[in-house]
């Protein structure tokens, strides 16, 4: 367990290592606050996924010969899911929803989830194995995330070349960090 | 035969449940807000995907409708609806275009440097320590706070160390005018006629100016003595022409021993390119 | 004696030697004083006088209503010849009255009075009329600092004298000791204070012995006492001075009161007792002149609105003209670069410095390499390196939160950068926006 | 046909996905190891935005506004999942080395973008030209992300050895951070060119207005 | 009488001695005695490999700053330095066009992507060795026997290897032939050992730390943090400190690049925490990690951590705990009315 | 109000419908070509070990590894004519980029028939050589690193640098897998024993060369 949990955070990470939710990476580190906030409403809403995903499969698809409407149901679901959570939150819990609802929108597309949730089934994951490795994957998103956010706190007023501004020098502090995390391969055997 | 019959049941269900949540999200999603929100969000594309900086779709269209941000920000609709934001968006026309008008001619070649500035190059940090880094208290001093300030790339340091207007782009936002720690620029609109004199120097003593500066105001009145339709007058040691009575004849241009006195619809804004190439 | 000092600081050389063995020149005999209008903190003054007027020596000439201003006075007896912008010691041009000697010898001081003995408006009122402003470095009107709203338990006379070159603070604890106690004894009876201390830095440890044997003659059983202090800038800042001498940190955004406090400048108290003893207000004050460009360096007192370039051209004082790369009014510290030298003299000019070229070298700024000295040095405990870099990205948010409002712009991380980057200068630009930021801010809430 | 030409130009280059918009980063960035996985990504990528984009153009009157988002989901899960299966079926090889970044085609932005932003309000023959012009343009910076990648970390370009024999790869070059850093390279020397094209329009511009003068 | 061409400056007039290039000049002079100890280790072969280093990172500082117009910078001689730093932990044998290579990357994109001197977030040298080890494992990972030349024969694994391999102490000892464990002790601390060319001998590696230490270069807070703390973890997962300490880099590596400006924090409280950070990485790396060393790995990713350190400042001036709202909002609302 | 509920909820049904039936549609045509291939892959890998196989009999379910680190997949008995040849063992583990699956066959013989690395996660360059043709550990007799185990006994000691080759710079790697494959092949011979087939004459003991 805490194997799964381990690799899924530092080893094969989400982001450095695997390349997943790019795109919110690159947009919502541009402050420290930011990137926790959504950081932990894609934790919130990955465990959640994989809490209706998984029974889903195994209950549903799976016995009645289903299993490729995996895609279709799967999205539609954590789609849903962001929705209802969203309106659960502004309704009943404004001060959480101050805090990480405004990220909710952007989780649907967020692909590490929906990646998460194909990967417990095809990984052959039990139930709390899979909410094991979505908590890891999901708080490896944050801290990815929180890390850029933190590179790029130091280096936005740095005399940064031209031709790197902008995207280019994230990426390329990205790959940075991705061979920081390097170390770490081989931590868990 | 089965598996499709099966298929059929579960998305006719699936469809049923998801119908369900959107009536009820739509009923209990009547949240009162700015209208132009839901115009800005219908303009994009919602893949909320995050790449403008905002948390989501929804959150970038209030960020455009309350203008903090711009409305070139979403990469996943591109030039289109940059396009439909912008028109939708489009900050009503003022009633009377202004622009920014530089009152000083103290190019480096004509004002004196006072001594020779070391330190941040900025305007405001010369001004802090050394008073002015020109022997005139009120001249420019040339770092080009302004040009930085520009949000519509509008200014722009020329050679002989004073920034430029591009009247074309200048939108007399007024932010130069706010930067300027000599409180240079002036906003005009930009329809004004008359003579206009481009020095802010308000020493009364000649010779100070004249040692200061070949381009200065030397306070010789002249101006206010040849104007035919006597609408010019010294204010705080400065000439001001009151434009409801100027005919732009340029007598007083013509009369200043200094070629500190311009006309604004010529010699101010007609000639920004040799301006800037000068 | 246990020596005490602050946290944080640098040891810039001291260059003190060339002027501390110097006797005290009294160069009174100005032919013609530029007297600036306005030499304090607070609101301006209107002249009093115009184009033409005769004045003695001592005559009030300047003033204005209001509790932060105080009034200005001839410091020669003459004809005034002219009153016109001139360039002052801050770099500012300002309106001046040019007052020229004619030779007569009038004086108009006021009337003697028992400090002792007197009530405490009445001292302060002859404080304010005297013309006393804090002759360290800022002009604060003394009157005002003397007049504090909360209880004071200690008067520290700031004998640090911290900055490099500046002598002659020394100077008058060696020659005056007996004035300079005396003040002090004054200041603790106008303001109440049980306890007084005249802290002084190890280098000028030699004036000690004779301020100890002046408490004991002419300190009217006043608890007063010398402490030594590390040699250290920046010692005499108010803030270092107050947490070496008592340990205690004036709160962020307060003053020296709120720890029970009172500084005053060495000078400042010397000039309160003569407005006392002999009436005389503040038209004369003592500085060091020196510099590697200045052939004769000596320390002075001169009448207010001396301009520096009558004094060379009277032969009073050499400067190497090919030498000359800089002058500083003040020390070289916290001090005003100017242009040239056809500068007055003002209540709060401690020093003229005439820097030779090669002290004069300015360094082209590089970029921060994070060393960390900045830090180590800040006398205040900010970190000027993270407050520059909040600056430069215009984050004043950060600014504020790191501590802009609290420098006390006393140059040492400047002065310790081996980047040579332009701290200092990029802090005061950033507290000046900052305030007027907050000023719009408050207005804005207000409507 | 002008105008198609046009509508396909724009995804090729000026408003090309991932060069331009950056968006569907991820696959980008995860099969460009070797030119394989680059190419068989971006045509699935293709397959999926073209059908989509004609679906969804041809129903675009009756799709209710309310309802327009699960509907764009549920037509392109669909034409993910055909994709998936079809690849699985036909090319096994390329299915299991892509994984789940094939399944993954389902939430990439370029996509849902260009559904929402063009296909639901323009005409299908405009659409297919959109599609394909994004899908190309999506595949060809793919292709050349991974043939850069493969090239200096493998020694080949699709599977072909291009090095000579005694080149030792930069194994750097496949591992993840050399994919961050490619890309960084990629980007920035497009928005290079970028630079210079405007620099260079602008003084053609100011020539002309010169001339005018 | 204005004469124009005095300074006019904000104050302070006057500068402390030390500048960035005097800075460099000194790390560059406290690397000698470990550079010239490798030299003399490994002969002209660590020779030449020092110089292409140092020569690479120098050009290609130069030459990337021409290509983007930046102006020039290698005066400040932090090139150098880095090329240095990188080429002592790197194996002797290393071929040349590699280190090149991990010097262009080093200082192009490690440093002046991001910037140049004191922007970069992450340790210039450190990455350099970390793309090659990345690159090229098998040739960075070859080691060879002092005093016996490059050659195929003399390749050898160092102790650290051993110790991953499952060797004891004892036979550590043996098979460098120091006798016991402590002549094993002994023998690393003078640096008779295989290993990067500059990180074998603890002693010259400390003077030269010490003389930094010394001239106020670097401060103690970030070897001390460093060196305990990694005794300590090496100690608690049942590794034995001291030779944890005496083998690898880590004594190298607290002193000369744990210390780097550009990327350790700058507060007391952030360094003790940084340098904590290190060590037990560098233990949990060796104990558990993919590797046998750590140190590379453990600074660059604690070097991650230093922007979140930075904000660990001490208490300003006269800090005074912020009010509570209730008490300024009172004031707020009688100066409304 | 409802009406409209309705009227969405009809429209949705009617895309969801559609997609999912297209959908099924698609699946009917793939899947037995989806599962030809699974069952053709695993047939190439099980007949790399075993050439002269016709048959393989799922007997997963009767086998048990002693190692609990190690994963069994798979298990089949291989037969021609009837007459059992061996256990092809499909198991997985940990190994130092994540997770390594190995196909692992037994002769009758008690020896390794051969081995092949299916799936690994880890370094390309280095513990990935393991599943790289090219690769070898011993250049001149060009023996890859899965290569070496064939025709090892199952009392042969099975430890990494002494009767196995590492592969270079890669000792996790090699002794992960080694791992894998000695617990697997423990349990394959456990299961020969168990079904009570005894090692038939040395002669034939070299088939699986």
């Amino acid at each position: 367990m805490t194997k799964i949990f381990i690799i899924a955070l530092l080893i094969n990470n989400v982001v450095l290592m695997r390349f997943l939710a790019l795109c919110s990476y690159v947009g919502m580190t541009s402050d420290v606050g930011q990137s926790v906030g959504m950081g932990f409403a894609v934790t919130f809403v990955t465990v959640l996924a994989t809490a209706v995903t998984w029974p889903l499969q195994t209950f549903v698809l799976a016995p009645l010969g289903l299993g490729f409407l995996q895609i279709l149901v799967f999205i539609l679901v954590i789609a849903s899911l962001v929705q209802l959570v969203e309106f659960y939150l502004k309704k009943n819990v404004p001060g959480l929803y101050a805090a990480m609802g405004i990220y909710l929108p952007l989780i649907t597309t967020n692909c590490a989830i929906l990646a998460v949730t194909f990967e417990n089934i095809s990984n052959g994951y039990n139930f709390i194995e899979s909410i094991v490795y979505s908590v890891g994957v999901s708080l490896g998103y944050l801290l990815a995330m929180v890390l850029l956010a933190g590179v790029r706190d130091r280096i936005k007023n740095s005399p940064i070349p031209a031709f790197l501004k902008g995207t280019p020098i994230l990426f390329a502090a990205t790959s940075l960090i991705a061979i920081a995390f390097m170390g770490f391969s081989g931590l868990v055997k | 035969m089965m598996t499709i019959l099966i298929t059929l049941g579960f998305s006719a269900l699936l469809a049923f449940v998801l119908g369900a949540l959107l009536g009820f999200f739509r009923e209990k999603f009547k949240v009162e807000r700015d209208p132009l929100v839901d115009a800005v969000r219908g303009a994009l594309p919602g893949a909320n995907c995050g790449g403008c900086g905002y948390p989501g779709c929804d959150g970038y269209a209030e960020a455009v409708a309350a203008r903090r941000a711009g409305p070139n920000l979403c990469s996943a609709g591109g030039s289109k609806t940059a396009e439909a934001v912008a028109a939708l968006v489009g900050v009503a026309a003022n009633a009377e275009d202004l622009v920014s008008v530089l009152l000083c001619s103290g190019t480096k070649e004509k004002a004196l440097d006072k001594g020779a500035y070391v330190g941040i190059p900025t305007c405001r940090g010369a001004k802090l320590s050394t008073g002015s880094t020109k022997a005139c208290a009120w001249g420019c001093q040339g770092f080009g706070d302004c040009v930085a300030v520009c949000k519509f790339d509008a200014l722009a340091m020329g050679d002989d160390g004073l920034p430029k207007v591009d009247y074309a782009k200048c939108t007399g936002c007024g932010m130069c005018a706010e930067e300027c720690p000599q409180k240079l620029f002036a906003i005009v609109p930009k329809s004004r006629k008359g003579s206009v004199v481009l020095c802010s120097n308000r020493n009364v003593v000649k010779a100070n100016v004249m040692k200061a500066c070949k381009a200065g105001c030397i306070k010789c009145e002249a101006c206010v003595k040849i104007c035919p339709e006597a609408c010019i007058a010294m204010v705080n040691g400065i000439p001001v022409t009151d434009y409801a009575k100027c005919t732009s004849c340029g007598k007083c241009v013509e009369k200043c021993p200094t070629k500190c006195y311009a006309l604004l619809e010529t010699d101010v804004m007609g000639k920004k390119k040799v301006a800037v190439n000068a | 004696m246990a020596v005490k000092s602050f946290r944080g600081g640098a040891h810039p050389p001291e260059r003190k030697d060339r002027t501390s063995g110097l006797p005290i020149e009294y160069l009174r005999g100005a032919k013609s004083v530029v007297i600036p209008v306005n030499q304090h903190f607070g609101a301006p003054l209107q002249p009093l006088v115009k184009v033409g007027d005769q004045v003695k020596r001592g005559q009030k000439i300047a003033d204005a209503d209001g509790r932060m201003t105080v009034p200005v006075h001839a410091s020669v007896a003459g004809v005034v010849k002219k009153i016109e912008p001139r360039t002052q010691s801050n770099n500012v041009d300002g309106p001046c009255i040019v007052v020229e000697a004619d030779g007569s010898d009038g004086v108009d001081f006021l009337a003697p009075l028992d400090g002792f003995a007197c009530t405490k408006d009445e001292a302060l009122a002859r404080i304010r009329e005297a013309g006393i402003v804090g002759m360290g470095g800022a002009g604060f009107p003394a009157h005002v600092k003397l007049a504090p709203s909360k209880p004071i338990a200690l008067v520290i006379a700031n004998g640090a004298e911290c900055e490099p070159y500046l002598t002659i603070d020394e100077r008058v604890m060696i020659e005056r000791p007996g004035d300079l106690v005396e003040g002090v004894a004054l200041t603790m009876k106008i303001v109440g204070a049980p306890k007084g201390v005249i802290a002084v830095e190890e280098n000028k440890a030699h004036a000690v012995a004779g301020l100890e044997k002046a408490v004991a003659e002419k300190g009217r059983g006043f608890d007063i006492e010398v402490q030594l202090l590390k040699t250290k800038y920046p010692q005499g800042g108010e803030k270092m001075l107050i947490s070496a001498v008592t340990g205690k940190e004036v709160p962020s955004g307060g003053l020296p009161m709120d720890v029970g406090c009172v500084v005053q400048n060495i000078g400042t108290l010397v000039a309160m007792v003569e407005a006392f003893r002999e009436g005389k207000p503040l038209i004369e004050r003592g500085l060091t002149i020196s510099g590697a460009a200045c052939a004769s360096p000596k320390n002075v007192v001169v009448p207010i609105g001396t301009l520096v370039s009558d004094l060379v051209a009277e032969g009073k004082v050499e400067v190497t003209e090919a030498e000359l790369g800089r002058v500083i009014f003040g020390g070289p510290m916290m001090g005003t670069a100017v242009p040239h030298y056809a500068i007055p003299v003002q209540k709060n000019t401690s020093g003229v410095l005439l820097v030779s070229k090669k002290e004069a070298e300015h360094y082209v700024e590089h970029s921060c390499i994070r060393c960390g000295r900045c830090m180590r040095a800040c006398s205040c405990r900010l970190s000027p390196a993270l407050l520059n870099q909040a600056l430069v990205a215009g984050d004043w948010e950060d600014a504020e939160k790191i501590g802009l409002l609290d420098c006390v712009e006393c140059g040492t991380c400047s002065y310790v950068c081996p980047a040579r980057i332009q701290l200092v200068q990029r802090f005061r630009v950033g507290k000046q926006l900052l305030r007027a930021k907050k000023q719009k801010e408050a207005q804005n809430a207000c409507k | 046909m002008k105008r198609l030409w046009n509508i396909f130009k724009a995804g090729i280059i000026y408003e090309n996905p991932l060069l331009m918009l950056m968006i569907g980063l991820c696959s980008a960035l995860a099969v460009t190891t070797n030119v394989q996985n680059g190419v068989g990504m971006g045509l699935a990528m293709t397959f999926v935005m073209l059908f989509s984009e004609v679906i969804i153009s041809i129903f675009r009157k009756v799709i209710p506004n309310s309802a327009r988002m699960p509907i764009f989901i549920i037509v392109i899960a669909a034409f993910t999942t055909i994709i998936d299966l079809v690849m699985k079926a036909y090319f096994p090889e390329l299915s299991k080395s892509m994984g789940v970044f094939i399944p993954l085609i389902v939430v990439n932005c370029i996509i849902m973008g260009r559904v929402e932003a063009f296909a639901s309000k323009e005409k299908v023959l405009d659409c297919v030209a959109d599609s394909l012009g994004m899908g190309l343009g999506y595949t060809w910076v793919l292709v050349g992300i991974a043939a850069f990648r493969e090239l200096l970390g493998n020694g080949t370009v699709a599977g072909l050895q291009v090095m000579p024999a005694g080149f030792e790869p930069i194994l750097f070059f496949i591992l993840p951070p050399g994919g961050f850093l490619v890309f960084a390279l990629f980007i920035s020397l497009n928005i290079w060119l970028k630079g210079r094209m405007q620099k260079a329009a602008a003084k053609s511009a100011a020539k002309a207005e010169e001339v005018a003068a | 009488m204005p004469a124009n061409n005095l300074l006019l400056s904000s104050s302070p007039h006057a500068f402390a001695p030390a500048t960035t290039r005097k800075i460099m000049l000194a790390v560059i002079i406290a690397l000698l005695p470990a550079t010239g100890y490798g030299i003399y280790l490994y002969g002209l072969p660590a020779l030449i490999l020092v110089i292409a280093t140092v020569a690479a990172s120098v050009a290609s500082e130069l030459l990337f700053r021409a290509a983007i117009k930046a102006p020039r910078s290698v005066g400040d001689l932090s090139a150098i330095v880095t090329g240095l730093l990188l080429a002592l932990i790197l194996p002797p044998s290393t071929p040349i066009w590699m280190a090149v290579l991990g010097a262009v990357f080093s200082i192009v994109v490690a440093k002046e992507f991001f910037g140049g001197l004191g922007a970069n977030p992450f340790n210039p040298a450190l990455i350099g060795r970390a793309f090659l080890l990345m690159s090229f494992p098998a040739a960075i990972t070859t080691w060879h026997k002092p005093l016996q030349g490059i050659v195929d024969a003399a390749t050898t694994a160092t102790p650290l290897n051993l110790v991953k391999q499952g060797a004891s102490l004892a036979d550590v000892a043996a098979q460098v032939g120091a006798g016991d464990v402590g002549g094993l002790y002994w023998q690393l601390f003078l640096g008779n050992r295989s290993g990067s060319i500059g990180e074998s001998s603890i002693l010259l590696v400390s003077i030269g730390g010490l003389f930094l230490l010394g001239l106020g270069v670097i401060q103690w807070i970030v070897p001390v943090a460093v060196l305990g703390t990694t005794a300590l973890f090496s100690w608690a997962l049942g590794m034995d400190p001291l030779f944890s300490l005496l083998s690898g880099g880590v004594v190298f590596g607290a002193f000369f690049m744990a210390t780097d400006y550009s990327t350790s924090p700058l507060t007391p409280l952030g360094k003790a925490i940084y340098g904590a950070g290190i060590g037990l990485l560098i233990a949990l790396i060796r104990k558990l990690g993919g590797f046998p060393e750590g140190v590379t790995y453990a600074i660059l990713v604690m070097n991650m951590l230093s922007p979140f350190l930075d904000k660990l400042r001490v208490k300003k001036y006269g800090y005074v705990a912020p009010k509570k709202p209730a008490k300024t909002a009172a004031p707020a609302k009688e100066a409304a009315k | 109000m409802m009406k409209d509920i309705v009227k969405l909820g009809l429209i949705l049904a009617a895309f969801a419908a559609a997609a999912c039936v297209g959908l099924a549609f698609v699946n009917q045509a793939t899947e037995g070509q989806i599962a030809i291939n699974q069952e053709k892959q695993l047939n190439e890998s099980l007949k790399g070990l075993f050439p002269e196989a016709e048959k393989f009999n799922d007997i997963t379910k009767e086998l048990t590894l002693a190692d609990p680190a190690v994963k069994l997949e798979a298990a089949y008995l291989v037969e021609r004519g009837g007459a059992p040849l061996g256990i092809a063992a499909k198991a997985s583990g940990n190994s130092y980029g994540g997770v390594t699956t190995v196909l692992v066959g037994l002769g009758l013989d008690r020896r390794i028939a051969g081995v092949r690395v299916l799936d690994t996660k880890d370094t390309p360059g280095l513990g990935a050589n393991a599943a790289v043709p090219t690769y070898f550990v011993d250049k001149t007799s060009k023996t890859t690193f899965p290569g070496q185990f064939t025709g090892k006994a199952l009392s042969d000691p099975f430890v990494v640098k002494e009767d196995i080759a590492a592969i270079t710079a890669s000792t996790i790697t090699s002794k992960a897998i080694t791992k894998i494959i000695k617990a697997s092949a423990d349990a394959a011979g456990a299961r020969l024993e168990a079904i009570a087939m005894a090692p038939p004459a040395p002669a034939d003991a070299a088939g699986g060369k």
